[in-house]
């Protein structure tokens, strides 16, 4: 099981775009998916060819056959009333296939239609229909089936038009839901903007983005009217006369002593076929989600850079370090021989653009990169320990204790299903030890020290209860809460507005002089370098750039791309021009 | 929370109302003689005519639908024009043993999926590929089969459990856990498949969140941090799946009680069917729609207290 | 055009969004009046949820509009139809914040590019000729025609969407914070272009930001939204340098700028704003 | 019962999910410690004890434990005494006197006497049970004494005496009739009665012993279990695993039972199957109304082939409706129609129908049959075209008229009642009406009849029937029965399972 199975998909997080990729394409280009494909369309071919290819008709009796086992001439032996196996087998399919595709069209042309005008334009009809769509969802459809076929007999196109009918929810919250996402994209605002007609939208932008969800859905729709069909046909509520792949199964089983090489045909055409029809929806919806568990990158120890053993005796010292992910057969570094320090209570900046590699320096320090990533080269000290020879116990304890951290956005860094209170007391038991009430009167402490007007409330808030900026001073308070030598602040401030910005600012600040803990404060914001840090370093393309004291690097900055970033800050000094008149030019 | 109680409440009184009527005219609109085969096949047209009045089914379909509904509100929901009995005491007969089933059976798929699931999504690598593996196989693996090879294997061979048979609760709690074990594990496995898959791609999502890495920064320990947090935020959508999941075990039951001989509400539908006794056929629909109404109204709920929002609003 | 009645003209504009349930609208607008004339950049300055954005959804009919009046050309058009509306793409057009999801995915730059214009019942080749003017017009290759967005940086992509709302030579474009998205050195690139493009055409802005800077360097006049009012409007210089209005000074001086000295100032006079005024008052 | 056949047979469609491999623990536990018991596996499931709403066939089994019935079956099928010690006809067949036993009482402590017969036999007159239509031909009950009753027909009927060895002929006691109570609490003279504890509807029925039981020694069990098990391969899956000592079994899965060490028991079926012509007038299929039409049918069909395939040979090949066990039978007319498919030919044409004809008719229930019938007919080049008729709606179809033919299985094992099910010109599975004045004759002669002078006239009308090709009977698939070693069973004639006095603990 090393070889990776195309089952997991793409094992890159690399953001594909299945839409675009076309769905024949991502499933050429996965192995099984393509063999699945070819299964199904030998399916669909042999049955339709059946007449031409089977060597007997599927009623046709063979004197002496009944019950024989695999012989020249039948390849499968014969059935239960003397009929060769491999032709009933190659004719069997067309029932099923075709019970098959009403249960599609009939589940595809009732749901989705419904469901796209349901996400569009809500309102009555949406309530309408989704209503009926939770109702048909509730009903257990063997039993509806076999209503049906208690009224009407066994009757493969409406029973499986009624099969169509259960499935067809599925479709309608699928088209509702892909229609209620996309009606709220940007692009739809922007082609509405652009003069489309609603229908042309509709056309446009939005089918493309139902076509992938619904092939998917089809595929396993199928499996599942495939199944049904078979459940349905093995209890003998089948046709009787039209040989069936459940009819067969069904055969088999009340032959199994007399002939027990029949159950293997038509089980394993039932499974093959299933299995195909999943694996190509598997193929699918990965490519869509790109949703496969990350594979962790193996713990390989990383090769010591060119000095060993810095004496630096900073808190914190990074040297020479490479981060790299899996990028198809190799490796893309992002991190490269990145090296700074940062001495106890200092606080540093690490500026640079989005890709320069700040954020991913800032995790590897808390040993929180994603698990696919890995640390190829360098050495993190900190405190004089080697953090990357340090087990992942051991890490973790560090970070409760001595390096603390604070994310950006400050609303998704809670977690929504916990309160507040809980969410700060919980590290204070587990990390510190502190006794139930303990945490609680240390947590409602924290929460006044970070400026929040009414501890107690907050503290048994929900996330969703309290504003972005209160859920900063919640994270920092949590940040904090263990006294950390060294606070890692990821962009701590971008997702506020300014004046928030300006109130986190100064409590940070206040933080770091009244504990003086050290900051590594990684940011875009050369305005809040300014404001808040002594020493900066400047990254740019996973490498550093330039590295100095705050004044003198903004006052006299060495390096090109520093000069260029500086430069790139809009300091008010250029001003618009009054309005000139322009006659409009009218190329067309 | 209270109104919403009621809300959700009524909503699945209408519910049932609505799929009891429609399968009540379903079945009542072309009207089975089932009065010739109540009588056997030498039975004089008078004697067939007799019947149909005694059975009610001389009067028009609306007048029968009305005088149905009056009963089946207070519970009644008539008598099995083959054996008699009244539907509600061969329901509620045989409720329990379709219960079982389907209960285990949901209990055995929300803990064997979860974990395979949260494994899956967690250990990442070979793990998640195998599991995603045995998901296509027990999607594909037709659940008759399974059965067969399960019979096979621990029934005769191995002589462990039961080949066929329920064995009340009430009688032996072993008995019926042991005739429970082969038709659990059959129904199970494509549910389990299913909703594995499900916990797993919710895992994921969850452990890529933002707040499960600020948790590990504050050096929580990783049981914690999977168990507690990412599977509790991850819980909603396993649940909604496995309401899912009960309704379409409910079908299964048809299949698997007529293998292992089981006498619940499934070969109760199956034998109606095949008899033509639409009293049976809509009191199963009845039923089994009311169990899924209070099944869903639990899950809902379940939800409503897993999510602040709707728990505090 | 009328040379005394200014392009856009918003009068007492009110918008509310109907709440779900028996609570009662939440009024995001409250009274906006507001002036663009042509080949003007008005910046509309605010922070989260002031509905500094709405206000230019208002314009682009994509929110409703409760009370008051939006006039384009001296004609209303804050009460037009769908086919209204469509009619009035050739003369409105946005820029979003978001690069990334205001252009279609599955769709290629050309096609995103000719959609407004075959909207608009030009022929497929006058299109095509159309699309190469306009990626020269962003300073984007020829061959860019061909590819699809998610093979563009950010910035690139901006370039794209600023493209497609020149496709109709549009006279008024809404420039919903077209630079946030963007990294430091694409912010001014971007803008440049931006201001190449009205200097040429004469095109007007609607400029809406939450950075007082940039809105000092782009635009000819400024407005600052506060809780769905305008506290402040002005000469762009006057606004964003000596500011009468507490909250827009308090703005200014809280956005810190990247000089170690100068921000320590601005600090320092921040707090002393902070203890005399409360702009929420 | 037919309609349960046909039952069980859609639902043997979903059956026998058996098992290819041997290896099985056997092995009966009935006969550990003092206490017998015997566990059975039913085919059935019984919704009421009550005689009055009985069924036979697979039912008797639930019966027999709790009731007595007046007249027993032997098991080589000969009509034994039970609770009656006699019977005797009058002279024009009208009136059957029965002589009682004095010394039985029912289990609630009450005497069975003269009375009781009659409250039982009104109540089983009145009620839903199968045995109602053929009680209706009794219009008087005399009491004579407490052990002596007359039973009074409106005209005679040969077929009473099986009636009242039947279920609808056990004896409840007249206070649970009245009371209404029989369904659920059984109370009869019989050899166990039910324990209810021990009891769980649709699960298992137990019965223990009636110790003041008159004829204890014929029941060597303590307790009897009794599981419904509607499914065929269930079924034998209980047998092979030992859960049960005995159930109905499948031909064609006889020899893997003989080799999973279980007996099988396989005695001559009850009735018989084959193509029923409605059409013998020619209205929908002209060709039909020729006499030689109909024996060409009967050369075509490979009789042996069928039975081969469908049951691997067990049963008894037929060319007449009459059950071979029964009186009737004629041993001579076999052989009649061997399969010839040139002879059928030559009929064909001899009748005008040298290139053959067509008819639609409904797809048999019976699995694996259609194909087989497709081919045999199509040699002779008659095209048969399957018409799907709704398993819920069998008999209305077969029934209504809409046919010109069906091939259904049909039970004869007492010719009265066999020639007033199909034979006869209003019997039910002559739903056209067809009638033929030498038949008629034959029949009209059966009634008034008795002894060796019925005998005759029943073999008279056989050969009518033959020689007119009146039907196309095929075989008389044997009832199959597996059992465990630890038991002994006889098979009972002319009866789908055995009765339960047939079982004794293997010695």
């Amino acid at each position: 099981m090393t070889s990776p199975s195309p089952i997991a998909g793409v094992v890159a997080a690399t953001a594909t775009d299945p839409a675009r990729r076309g769905v024949l394409r991502v499933l050429l280009r996965n192995p099984l998916a393509l063999a699945s494909l070819v299964v199904l369309v030998l399916v669909v071919v042999v049955s339709i060819a059946a007449p031409l290819l089977a060597p007997f008709g599927p009623n046709e009796v063979v004197p002496g056959l009944a019950r024989q086992g695999p012989e020249a001439g039948h390849l499968l032996g014969g059935d239960g009333a003397g009929r060769d196996v491999l032709s009933r087998l190659l004719f069997a399919g067309r029932l099923t296939l075709i019970g098959t595709v009403v249960t599609l069209v009939v589940a595809v042309v009732v749901g989705v239609p419904a469901g796209m005008l349901a996400g569009y334009y809500g309102s009555w009809w949406d309530s309408v229909s989704s209503w009926g769509a939770n109702i048909v969802i509730a009903i257990p459809g063997m039993v509806l089936l076999l209503a049906v076929i208690a009224a009407i007999g066994p009757q493969t196109i409406p029973v499986m038009a009624m099969f169509g009918i259960l499935l067809s929810p599925g479709f309608f919250r699928l088209a509702r839901t892909a229609v209620q996402n996309v009606r709220n994209e940007l692009y739809v605002d922007a082609a509405r903007v652009s003069g489309l007609s609603d229908a042309r939208i509709i056309a446009r932008h939005v089918f493309g983005v139902v076509r992938g969800p619904l092939i998917i859905q089809a595929s396993f729709s199928a499996g599942a009217a495939v199944l049904v069909q078979t459940g349905l046909q093995f209890l003998g509520l089948g046709e009787q006369g039209t040989p069936s792949w459940g009819q067969m199964l069904s055969d088999a089983f009340t032959n199994i002593y007399a002939a027990p090489h029949l159950v293997f045909p038509p089980g394993i055409t039932i499974a093959i076929t299933v299995a195909s029809l999943a694996l190509v929806g598997n193929a699918l919806r990965d490519s869509v989600n790109g949703r496969s568990a990350p594979s962790r990158a193996r713990r390989v120890p990383p090769e010591a850079p060119a000095d060993p053993t810095p004496d630096d005796t900073s808190l914190l010292v990074v040297r020479g370090m490479q981060i790299g992910y899996p990028a198809g057969n190799g490796v893309s570094v992002v991190v490269d021989d990145v090296g700074f320090s940062i001495a106890a209570g200092e606080v540093v900046g690490l500026v640079g653009e989005s890709g320069s590699g700040k954020s991913q320096t800032a995790f590897s320090i808390l040993g929180l990169l994603p698990p696919e990533a890995s640390i190829r080269r360098g050495i993190v000290h900190f405190d004089g320990r080697d953090l990357l020879a340090a087990s992942p116990t051991e890490r973790a304890r560090l970070r409760g204790s001595r390096i603390a951290y604070i994310p950006q956005e400050p609303m998704s860094n809670l977690d929504p299903s916990f309160t507040i209170g809980a969410q700060l007391t919980e590290p204070l038991r587990a990390v510190r030890g502190l006794s139930r009430s303990a945490a609680r009167a240390r947590a409602l402490e924290l929460l006044e020290e970070v400026g929040i007007a009414d501890p107690a409330r907050t503290f048994a808030s929900y996330p969703h209860q309290i504003s972005g900026g209160m859920a900063q001073r919640v994270l920092i308070a949590g940040a904090v809460s263990c006294d950390p030598a060294l606070l890692i602040a990821d962009e701590p401030t971008t997702a506020l507005d300014v004046t928030v910005q300006a109130e986190i600012l100064d409590l940070l600040r206040r933080l770091q002089e009244e504990r003086g803990m050290a900051v590594l404060l990684v940011t875009h914001n050369f305005g809040v370098v300014a404001d808040l840090c002594q020493r900066v370093v400047v990254m740019r393309t996973g490498r550093v750039v330039e590295e100095g004291d705050v004044t003198a690097v903004f006052a006299d900055p060495r390096e090109d791309y520093t000069k260029q970033l500086l430069s790139a800050i809009p300091n008010g000094t250029r001003l618009r021009a009054p309005v000139v008149p322009v006659s409009r030019r009218k190329t067309s | 929370m209270l109104t919403y109680l009621v809300r959700r409440l009524l909503a699945g009184v209408v519910m049932v109302w609505v799929i009891a009527t429609a399968t009540f005219f379903l079945l009542n609109a072309n009207g089975t003689n089932v009065a010739r085969t109540l009588l056997g096949e030498n039975a004089t047209d008078e004697q067939i005519a007799a019947k149909l009045a005694e059975l009610g089914l001389d009067r028009d379909i609306f007048t029968r639908y009305v005088d149905w509904l009056q009963h089946a509100i207070r519970g009644d929901l008539g008598s099995s024009w083959l054996t008699f009995q009244p539907v509600t005491d061969a329901l509620l007969d045989r409720l329990p043993v379709t219960l079982s089933l389907a209960v285990a059976a949901v209990v055995v798929t929300g803990v064997v999926s979860v974990l395979l699931g949260v494994f899956a999504a967690y250990r990442g690598g070979w793990i998640d590929r195998a599991v995603q593996i045995v998901g296509i196989a027990g999607f594909a693996m037709p659940g008759v089969w399974l059965a067969l090879i399960l019979v096979l294997a621990f029934a005769i061979t191995l002589g462990w459990f039961p080949a066929t048979g329920y064995v009340p609760f009430a009688r032996s709690a072993d008995g019926w856990a042991l005739a429970l074990v082969l038709p659990v594990t059959a129904i199970s496995v494509s549910s389990v498949a299913s909703t594995a898959q499900q916990v797993r791609g919710a895992m994921i999502d969850t452990l890529s969140q933002d707040y499960v890495r600020t948790l590990r920064s504050r050096g929580l320990p990783e049981r914690s941090i999977v168990l507690k947090h990412a599977l509790r935020n991850a819980a909603p959508a396993g649940l909604t799946v496995l309401s899912l999941e009960f309704i379409s075990l409910l079908g299964s039951t048809v299949v698997i009680e007529r293998i292992f001989a089981l006498p619940g509400i499934g070969s109760m539908v199956l034998d109606a069917t095949v008899g033509g006794d639409s009293p049976q056929v809509i009191g199963v629909v009845v039923m089994m729609v009311l169990v899924v109404v209070v099944v869903n109204l639990a899950i809902d709920l379940l939800n409503g207290w897993l999510n602040p929002k709707v728990r505090v609003a | 055009m009328n040379t005394t009645e200014p392009l856009l003209r918003i009068e007492d504009l009110v918008v509310t969004y109907r709440a779900s349930g028996r609570r009662a609208g939440n009024r995001v607008l409250d009274g906006i009046s507001l002036q663009i004339g042509a080949g003007e950049c008005v910046g509309l300055v605010g922070e989260s949820g002031s509905g500094k954005s709405t206000l230019g959804r208002a314009v682009l009919g994509l929110a409703p509009v409760t009370a008051g009046s939006i006039s384009f050309d001296g004609r209303r058009i804050d009460a037009l139809g769908r086919r209204g509306r469509r009619a009035l793409a050739a003369d409105i057009q946005v820029v979003f914040q978001d690069p990334y999801t205001s252009l279609n995915p599955s769709m290629s730059v050309g096609d995103i590019l000719a959609e407004p214009i075959r909207a608009a019942g030009l022929k497929r080749v006058h299109a095509a000729s159309r699309v190469r003017e306009l990626l020269e017009q962003v300073d984007l290759p020829a061959d860019a025609e061909s590819r699809f967005p998610r093979q563009f940086s950010g910035g690139q992509r901006q370039r794209i969407a600023i493209a497609r709302a020149l496709a109709l030579e549009p006279r008024l474009i809404i420039c919903d914070e077209p630079l946030s998205a963007l990294d430091l050195s694409t912010q001014a690139r971007v803008m440049d272009l931006l201001i190449g493009i009205q200097e040429r055409t004469g095109v007007s802005y609607l400029f809406i930001s939450h950075d007082l800077q940039v809105v000092r360097e782009m635009c000819h006049r400024v407005a600052v939204m506060f809780r769905g009012r305008l506290v402040e409007t002005g000469e762009a210089d006057q606004v964003t340098a000596s500011p009468e209005h507490p909250y827009t000074r308090q703005l200014m001086l809280a956005a810190p700028v990247a000089d170690p000295v100068v921000q320590a100032e601005r600090r320092r006079e921040r707090s002393r704003l902070a203890q005399t005024v409360n702009p929420a008052a | 019962m037919v309609r349960r056949r046909k039952a069980a047979a859609t639902i043997a469609a979903a059956a026998a999910l058996s098992l290819a491999f041997a290896g099985c623990s056997t092995g009966s536990d009935s006969a550990e410690g003092g206490e017998q018991t015997l566990t059975l596996a039913s085919a059935v499931d019984i919704n009421s004890f009550a005689p009055a709403d009985s069924r036979d066939a697979h039912y008797v089994q639930y019966y027999q434990p709790v009731y007595d019935t007046l007249i027993q079956i032997a098991p080589d099928g000969e009509y034994v005494a039970d609770l009656a010690t006699e019977w005797e006809w009058n002279d024009d067949q009208t009136t059957l006197s029965l002589t009682l036993r004095d010394d039985v009482v029912f289990t609630d402590g009450s005497d069975f006497d003269a009375d009781a017969v009659k409250a039982n036999i009104e109540a089983t007159r009145e009620g839903t049970g199968t045995s109602s239509v053929a009680f209706a031909a009794i219009s008087d009950i005399v009491v004579n004494s407490a052990t002596s009753v007359d039973l009074v027909f409106t005209q005679p009927d040969p077929g009473i005496i099986r009636q009242l060895a039947l279920p609808g002929g056990a004896m409840a006691s007249p206070d649970s009739i009245d009371a209404g109570t029989l369904a659920d609490a059984p109370v009869g003279t019989g050899p166990y009665v039910l324990d209810e504890a021990e009891t769980t509807k649709t699960v298992q029925y137990t019965f223990v012993r009636n110790d003041d039981y008159w004829n204890a020694e014929a029941y060597p069990y303590d307790r009897i279990v009794i599981k419904p098990i509607t499914d065929a391969t269930a079924r034998f899956n209980a047998v092979r695993s030992g859960e049960v000592d005995g159930a109905t079994g499948d031909a064609i899965n006889a020899e893997q039972a003989e080799g999973a060490g279980l007996t099988v028991t396989t005695s001559p079926g009850p009735g018989f199957q084959g193509l029923f012509l409605f059409d013998r007038d020619g209205t929908m299929v002209p060709a039909l109304a020729d006499e030689r039409v109909r024996q060409a049918l009967n050369y075509a069909i490979d009789r042996e082939a069928i039975l081969d395939t469908l049951y691997d040979g067990s049963g008894t090949i037929t060319n007449q409706v009459f059950n071979p066990k029964s009186e009737p039978y004629d041993e001579s007319l076999e052989g009649a129609y061997e399969y010839d498919p040139d002879r059928a030919q030559e009929l064909l044409a001899e009748a005008g129908y040298a290139d053959g004809f067509s008819m639609t008719i409904p797809e048999p229930v019976y699995a694996n049959l259609s194909p087989l019938l497709t081919e045999q007919l199509g040699a002779v080049g008659i095209t048969v075209d399957w018409a799907q008729v709704p398993q819920a709606q069998t008999n209305d179809e077969y029934l209504s008229g809409k046919y010109a033919a069906v091939w259904y299985q049909l039970q004869s094992s007492d010719p009265w009642q066999g020639i007033n099910f199909w034979g006869a010109s209003d019997a039910p599975w002559n739903p056209l009406g067809n009638t033929d004045p030498e038949i008629q004759a034959a029949v009209d002669l059966i009634r008034t009849t008795s002894g060796d002078a019925q005998v005759e006239a029943y073999r008279a009308l056989d050969t009518l029937f033959v020689e007119k090709a009146w039907f196309v009977p095929a075989y008389f698939p044997d009832a199959v029965y597996f059992s465990t070693a630890g038991v002994d069973v006889d098979a009972q004639a002319l009866q789908i399972v055995p009765s339960i006095a047939n079982y004794a603990p293997a010695s």
